[in-house]
């Protein structure tokens, strides 16, 4: 049972060494803002622009949660953790939502 | 690594002991004991505040025509008039007496006395992941605490819109004439939820992260499982309801209307918002009650827990359907027709893992050795209670017969089944049964057992005729029936149900008579006086500071009683080691 | 004086309230107060110097016919009247008389006696007795219920804080008071929609409501110039001007016609309390 | 405590993962169930009363708020860069990123309210003068949900400032980035909800 | 002490009635099962002195007999509920024809106003009658219900109808009278303090007295 301290201990140094490419991230979210921004303003249906946006923003939660919140590099059990009160969210919102349907 | 961080600290406490102020070991403690003590004196306090607001409601049904309450004078006017219970106060009752009850009564007593008492020592470590935040969650139930009780002294009186505060009725002071005791709840329900969430952050963190050498999952006690369960419930129901109370306080004070239809707001949404949050509360009331079941029928019986893993299996169901049922108390409210029928069946479906557990808690006792002490006989009475509120509950989900008997007398008949019959029944077994692990005393049996007799009679002589005066159509929050033509007929049985409701409020007076009386006349307690096989047991009563010397190690199930290759004893504990015992009974 | 006590305890919100529950802090500190405003005042009256104001409120041409109250639904207050049935109160009219206007000296008074005594506003058969009521600012109105039923009592001032209380049964009483002049604060019970009452607040004693016949009369006012105001639910209000001798009685009188109905009137029939600002809306009924 | 002591008493596994960050894991499940009451309440209300919105840059300053967007970008990189400088034990920018991290933090709340202050004294909305939490819908949810996560920009800023006086004292080091790595993840949550609403109640 | 629901007067009330017993059968049952087996334990495997527990973890059979039989029972139990309700409630079984009334509560009446003899909402012959709800038996009732202030429940407990009225919303609600009778509206959520005395009285007339009623009402309407 040792081990198990052990590995999370060397899993630790593994990736203090290896530096997500921080960054990179950084130009890539930068990049999605102005994206968002411009296609905001587009002309084009609303629903267009209302889901292009969605995705986007999905995406750039997404960067910032998987590198800079390190979830790319935690164990499994973690990421569990993380994804645990999604369904919940989802739930209460469709849920919510079929007031209108 | 982390194990080294982990004993560090633990010696740390050790030592730190014999340093601490009087202030920082008793009030400002970081001590996961005196955390659960603190909450158990404030919420038996509390405990007794909504019983007495219960007891004025109950006069108030029982004799609408008389007034002349009695020491009616020692209230304001605004609050009781030549003796008569004024409506506007009675709104104020029934409401602060939910209010009161559930947030400030139960569910810390659930969860705040016991998950803190019992998780660190029925995993074996010493003490919680973050002390200080453990600290913190009591504290903050103070304000919230001292808002309630205050608010009932402002102008205006206390919050009057029921527990589930529905808007807009509790978002329009000039509706209601109460204002400013409104907002004071909803303060006070900010508070609740920071605590809640504070504490439920440690007792998951440290169930997850902690746990002795040997103590898997499935070793671990029923009790921590439902602690755990509940734990996640709080902590992704109670931010809702924050928000939501919130966003109530905005539409009362800086003219927002979320909820206000003249706004363009949605009272319905409150409703969602609000039963997001309080049907996984109501979970979040009972989970753990079924856990000290378990337990305590366990030890009583001296056998297992009858299917361990299937209790488990049940309990995490019951959590995840506690999230996809809230519309079921919504079916009159005017929401959308279809979500009622998707809510009916996934309502109706908790009603299996209920029956698996009645069913195990059954098997449990089944061919047992039953010792029937004060608190296994609370253990017994949960099980029955709760089988009773959880069949009414069956009445309400079909969603037809809903219509009639929603918002009538037989939901609070069901409620207070689950509740009282469940949840409190489930606490006293649990006082009765840790007591000597928390004060080193026994509370006396004898005390005890009338106690148990006098609760159960009474309790049923309250709660079950409600059921009868739902079927009447007896409306909740009635301040006088009298009025109605359908409602004639049933001023006898009120006054039963009143006067039983005073017997079970005197009652409560017994226990906590013992309860103060054996904390210094008690008998002295050893450290396993039930012979139970949990961690905590194997500790001195009271446990030290920082709880173990050396963080133990477990090598059985939880719950090993009569075991047939022990033959001296009938339990194993769980941190006894097989070679010393057994070489067999180290399964399971 | 309990109501009194609570209301201040409530003001040191809470925590202190409590706090200050056993002692009576709260409660002495209120009769000090009183006492300190009566003193005075007391004084202010000379019998030599005063006198008195009556006249009329007059009302020409048709009487507009009053609505016919469905009380049917509450048999124990319908059985208190005649073969006709209640009718509303807006304007009652006899003998060229108009009832239930306030007048009130709205300009030229300085320093007045405290409030002394208590107005009464009782709940007769479903509605307010008086219909129309006058009290001086910081004076106990003594709000009670002679009908055996549940009447709310719902005062929404823009100037004072409001009240919204109930009385379940008869002979229960309640005390409130506004401490602020406001010229009207509606009152409406909730329980029987048509339950209207106004109370004019001002800062001195020198107002009336005018009686059946339309006649009302105000004494002890102390000699000078005033300007007088009176005030009616239907036809809003009117000015004259007063000169008030010492012994002398001088008249003030006030005419209305049918006519003048539908004038800009502060307090109409619906009231509406704006959510969040708390402000009146007047909106005005076809 | 000497390693033999310990040997055989390890405790359970876990999640391999330190307690801390476990914890602040678990707190941040609860704060996406705040913010999700929040923004769910916002979705249901806008689609009940679609036609009290205005048109994105209408009311709401955009250009402003995307430059406000990009410095709390800004802010997660030093966020990790610092905890990349603890890691290798680089106390000149454990230093240089944390104050980074927080003056990008506060200057994002001096934004903010310059924002709101222009909002309130400075646009018409709907015939009344001032963009308020009380006018409408759209001022309600609008406050709400960004006053909620300038409240706790403002929480985060203040342990910033409290870690970077720390990094001054020597306190954080390649032996301590726990408090750096915990406090970060709380840091990039608030930018992640960022991120959401940026794009759901400026653009959308 | 009569605990006994209220005589039924309406189509719906039927079914409800009938699915009300079933369940109380079903849980009847079980209630007999799990307490007198609580009973029994208690006294059967009372402690005694020197006797030892049967040990055992449990029966995966049982668990599975107990898990589906239940199981079973609630599919068929939520089944039949959600094609009741489906019945009772669903927007494509509204009545086409039925006569509609518009209902408003507030603080603390309702207020009912009349179709007139046109048979049509919103035409000039309509009158509004507080605290007085009339209809004719035996034909299908609409009721259009709306609050002014707070949450109110239109209940009418012999006609087994409930049905909250949102501010801000405009609930139909349908139901058919069997017998002629006089009831009340209660109020079933708490609205206020006012809450308790929130009542109207129901009239359900013959056809013919219902015109009869109408016309008497006409005079006022008129003004």
């Amino acid at each position: 049972m040792s081990e198990a301290g052990g590995h999370a201990a060397s899993a630790a140094d593994d990736h203090a060494h290896e530096h997500p490419k921080y960054m990179l991230i950084w130009l890539y979210l930068a990049i999605l803002t102005i994206l968002e921004v411009l296609v905001a303003f587009l002309a084009i249906p609303k629903w267009m622009i209302v889901v292009s946006l969605l995705i986007m923003a999905v995406w750039k939660a997404l960067l910032v949660a998987l590198y800079y919140m390190h979830l790319k590099f935690e164990p499994n059990r973690l990421r569990l953790v993380a994804l645990a009160p999604l369904p919940a969210v989802a739930i209460m919102i469709i849920a919510i939502m079929m007031e209108y349907v | 690594m982390a194990t080294i961080v982990a004993e560090a600290t633990g010696q740390a406490i050790l030592h730190e002991e014999h340093e601490q102020s009087f202030l920082r070991k008793y009030i400002f403690s970081t001590d996961h004991k005196v955390i659960a003590i603190q909450f158990l004196i404030y919420t038996l306090f509390f405990l007794m505040i909504g019983g007495l607001l219960a007891m004025l409601m109950r006069y108030q049904i029982a004799w609408p025509a008389r007034g002349e309450l009695p020491l009616g004078g020692i209230f304001p006017e605004s609050m009781v008039a030549s003796g008569y219970i004024l409506p506007e106060f009675y709104n104020a009752l029934v409401t602060m007496h939910g209010s009161v009850m559930v947030f400030l009564a139960i569910m810390p007593m659930l969860v705040g006395v016991w998950a803190n008492y019992l998780i660190p020592l029925q995993l074996g470590t010493h003490d919680m992941a973050f002390p200080r935040l453990n600290m913190l969650s009591f504290w903050a139930m103070v304000p919230a605490g001292i808002l309630t009780l205050a608010s009932f002294f402002v102008v205006g009186g206390a919050a009057g819109a029921g527990w589930t505060l529905y808007a807009p009725l509790s978002a329009r002071p000039d509706l209601t004439g109460v204002g400013l005791g409104q907002i004071m709840w909803l303060a006070a329900l900010v508070f609740i939820g920071l605590s809640s969430i504070l504490g439920s952050v440690n007792y998951i963190t440290t169930t997850i992260n902690m746990r002795a050498p040997g103590m898997t999952w499935m070793r671990m006690p029923l009790t921590i499982w439902s602690l755990f369960i509940t734990a996640i419930l709080a902590l992704l129901a109670m931010p809702v309801l924050s928000a939501a109370g919130i966003m109530l306080i905005f539409d009362q004070t800086i003219g927002t209307s979320f909820f206000l239809p003249e706004g363009g707001g949605q009272p319905l949404l409150w409703q969602h918002l609000f039963w997001f949050f309080g049907h996984p509360e109501v979970y979040i009331l009972i989970l753990p009650a079924m856990g000290f079941t378990s337990e305590i029928l366990s030890v009583g019986s001296r056998k297992p827990v009858f299917g361990y893993k299937a209790m488990v299996l049940a309990l995490v169901s019951i959590a995840f359907l506690g999230f996809i049922v809230w519309g079921h108390h919504m079916f009159q409210s005017g929401m959308n027709p279809m979500l009622g029928l998707t809510f009916t069946v996934s309502t109706l479906f908790i009603a299996v893992p209920s029956a698996i557990k009645t069913f195990n808690w059954m098997g449990t006792m089944w061919r047992g050795n039953l010792q029937l002490h004060s608190a296994m006989l609370f253990a017994i009475g949960f099980v029955a209670m709760f089988a009773i509120g959880g069949l009414s509950g069956v009445f309400m989900a079909s969603t037809p017969v809903d219509i009639y008997i929603h918002d009538t007398y037989f939901i609070v008949a069901h409620i207070h089944y689950v509740l009282f019959g469940g949840s409190l029944f489930a606490l006293f077994g649990a006082i009765y049964f840790w007591y000597p692990k928390m004060f080193g005393r026994m509370m006396d049996e004898t005390m005890g057992k009338i106690h148990f007799w006098l609760t159960f009679i009474l309790f049923n002589v309250v709660f079950f005729p409600m059921h009868g005066v739902g079927m009447v159509g007896m409306m909740r929050r009635i301040y006088d029936s009298t009025g109605y033509a359908h409602l004639q007929g049933i001023e006898d049985t009120n006054a039963l149900i009143s006067w039983a409701a005073f017997g079970l409020f005197a009652s409560g007076f017994l226990f906590a008579f013992n309860f103060f009386w054996s904390l210094k006349k008690g008998r002295k307690a050893e450290a396993n006086p039930w012979n139970a096989t949990t961690l905590e047991w194997q500790t001195p009563s009271p446990p030290k500071h920082g709880n173990w010397e050396e963080i133990p190690v477990v090598y059985h199930g939880p719950h090993e009683y009569s075991h047939p290759d022990v033959e001296d004893k009938d339990w194993l504990a769980q941190n006894e080691r097989p070679d010393v015992v057994s070489p067999a009974a180290g399964s399971h | 004086m309990r109501s009194h006590f609570w209301n201040r305890s409530a003001a040191l919100l809470g925590v202190v309230a409590m706090a200050a529950c056993g002692g009576g802090g709260g409660s002495s500190e209120g009769a000090a107060d009183d006492a300190g405003e009566a003193a005075p005042a007391a004084a202010a009256v000379d019998p030599a110097s005063v006198g008195t104001i009556s006249g009329m409120a007059n009302f020409g041409g048709m009487v507009p016919t009053m609505e016919a109250i469905d009380m049917s639904a509450e048999a124990d207050c319908a059985a208190g009247y005649g073969a006709d049935g209640p009718m509303a109160q807006n304007v009652l009219v006899s003998d060229g008389g108009l009832a239930n206007v306030f007048v009130y000296l709205s300009e030229g008074v300085s320093g007045a006696p405290a409030a002394s005594g208590a107005a009464a506003l009782d709940q007769v058969n479903c509605r307010y007795t008086p219909h129309v009521l006058g009290v001086q600012s910081g004076q106990d109105i003594e709000i009670s219920n002679s009908d055996n039923l549940l009447h709310n009592i719902n005062a929404t001032p823009t100037e004072n804080r409001g009240f919204n209380i109930s009385q379940p049964r008869a002979g229960i009483t309640s005390t409130q008071r506004f401490q602020v002049a406001e010229v009207m604060v509606p009152v409406r019970c909730d329980v029987h929609g048509w339950m209207q009452a106004y109370i004019g607040v001002v800062d001195h004693p020198y107002f009336a409501v005018t009686g059946p016949d339309g006649s009302y009369s105000i004494a002890n006012v102390p000699a000078g110039d005033y300007t007088m105001t009176a005030w009616h639910e239907e036809f809003g209000t009117m000015t004259a001007s007063v000169t008030v001798t010492a012994g002398g009685t001088a008249a003030a009188s006030f005419d209305y016609n049918g006519e003048m109905a539908g004038a800009d009137v502060p307090m109409g029939d619906a009231l509406v309390l704006e959510h969040g600002t708390n402000r009146i809306r007047v909106e005005r009924t076809q | 405590m000497a390693h033999a002591a310990t040997a055989g008493r390890v405790p359970e596994r876990g999640l391999d993962v330190y307690t801390q960050k476990v914890g602040m894991w678990v707190f941040l499940c609860s704060e996406v169930m705040f913010f999700a009451g929040l923004i769910g309440s916002y979705v249901v209300l806008r689609f009940g009363a679609a036609d009290t919105w205005a048109e994105p840059g209408d009311v709401l300053n955009v250009p402003v708020t995307a430059f406000n967007t990009f410095l709390l970008i800004c802010s997660s990189v030093t966020m990790v860069k610092a905890f990349a400088a603890a890691q290798e034990g680089d106390q000149r920018g454990i230093k240089l990123y944390l104050l980074l991290t927080t003056l990008l933090g506060a200057t994002f709340l001096g934004v903010q309210v310059y924002e709101y202050i222009e909002l309130v004294l400075h646009k018409s909305w709907q015939g009344s003068h001032g963009f308020t939490p009380a006018a409408g819908l759209y001022g309600a949810t609008f406050f709400t949900m960004t006053g909620f996560h300038g409240f706790h920009v403002l929480l985060g800023v203040i342990c910033l400032a409290w870690a970077t006086i720390r990094a001054w004292r020597g306190h954080w080091g390649a032996d301590n980035t726990h408090g750096i790595e915990v406090l970060g993840l709380y840091w990039h949550f608030v930018d992640l909800v960022w991120i959401i609403l940026f794009t759901i109640v400026y653009l959308i | 002490m009569d605990w006994a629901l209220p005589p039924n007067y309406s189509t719906f009330g039927v079914v409800i009635d009938q699915l009300f017993w079933i369940i109380l059968v079903i849980t009847g049952i079980a209630f007999l099962l799990v307490e007198g087996g609580i009973v029994w334990f208690c006294i059967k495997y009372r402690g005694r002195e020197g006797a030892r527990a049967h040990y055992t973890h449990g029966s995966n059979r049982l668990e599975i007999i107990w898990t589906v039989i239940p199981a079973i029972i609630i599919a068929i139990l939520g089944a039949h509920s959600a094609l009741v309700w489906d019945d009772i409630k669903g927007s494509s079984n509204r009545p086409a024809d039925a006569l509609e009334f518009l209902v408003v509560g507030k603080q603390f009446e309702w207020n009912i106003t009349y179709p007139g003899v046109d048979e049509t909402l919103g035409t000039a012959d309509d009158f509004t009658v507080r605290n007085q709800f009339h209809f004719p038996v035996n034909e299908d009732i609409t009721i259009l219900l709306e609050s002014e202030d707070v949450i109110h429940s239109f209940f009418i407990p012999e006609l087994r109808v409930k049905q909250d009225a949102v501010p801000g919303m405009t609930i139909p609600v349908w139901f058919d009278a069997t017998q002629t009778g006089n009831f009340e509206i209660a109020c079933a959520e708490l609205c206020g303090l006012g809450h308790y005395y929130m009542m109207a009285s129901v009239t359900v007339h013959s056809a013919a007295d219902f015109d009869a009623w109408q016309a008497s009402q006409a005079p006022a309407a008129a003004q």
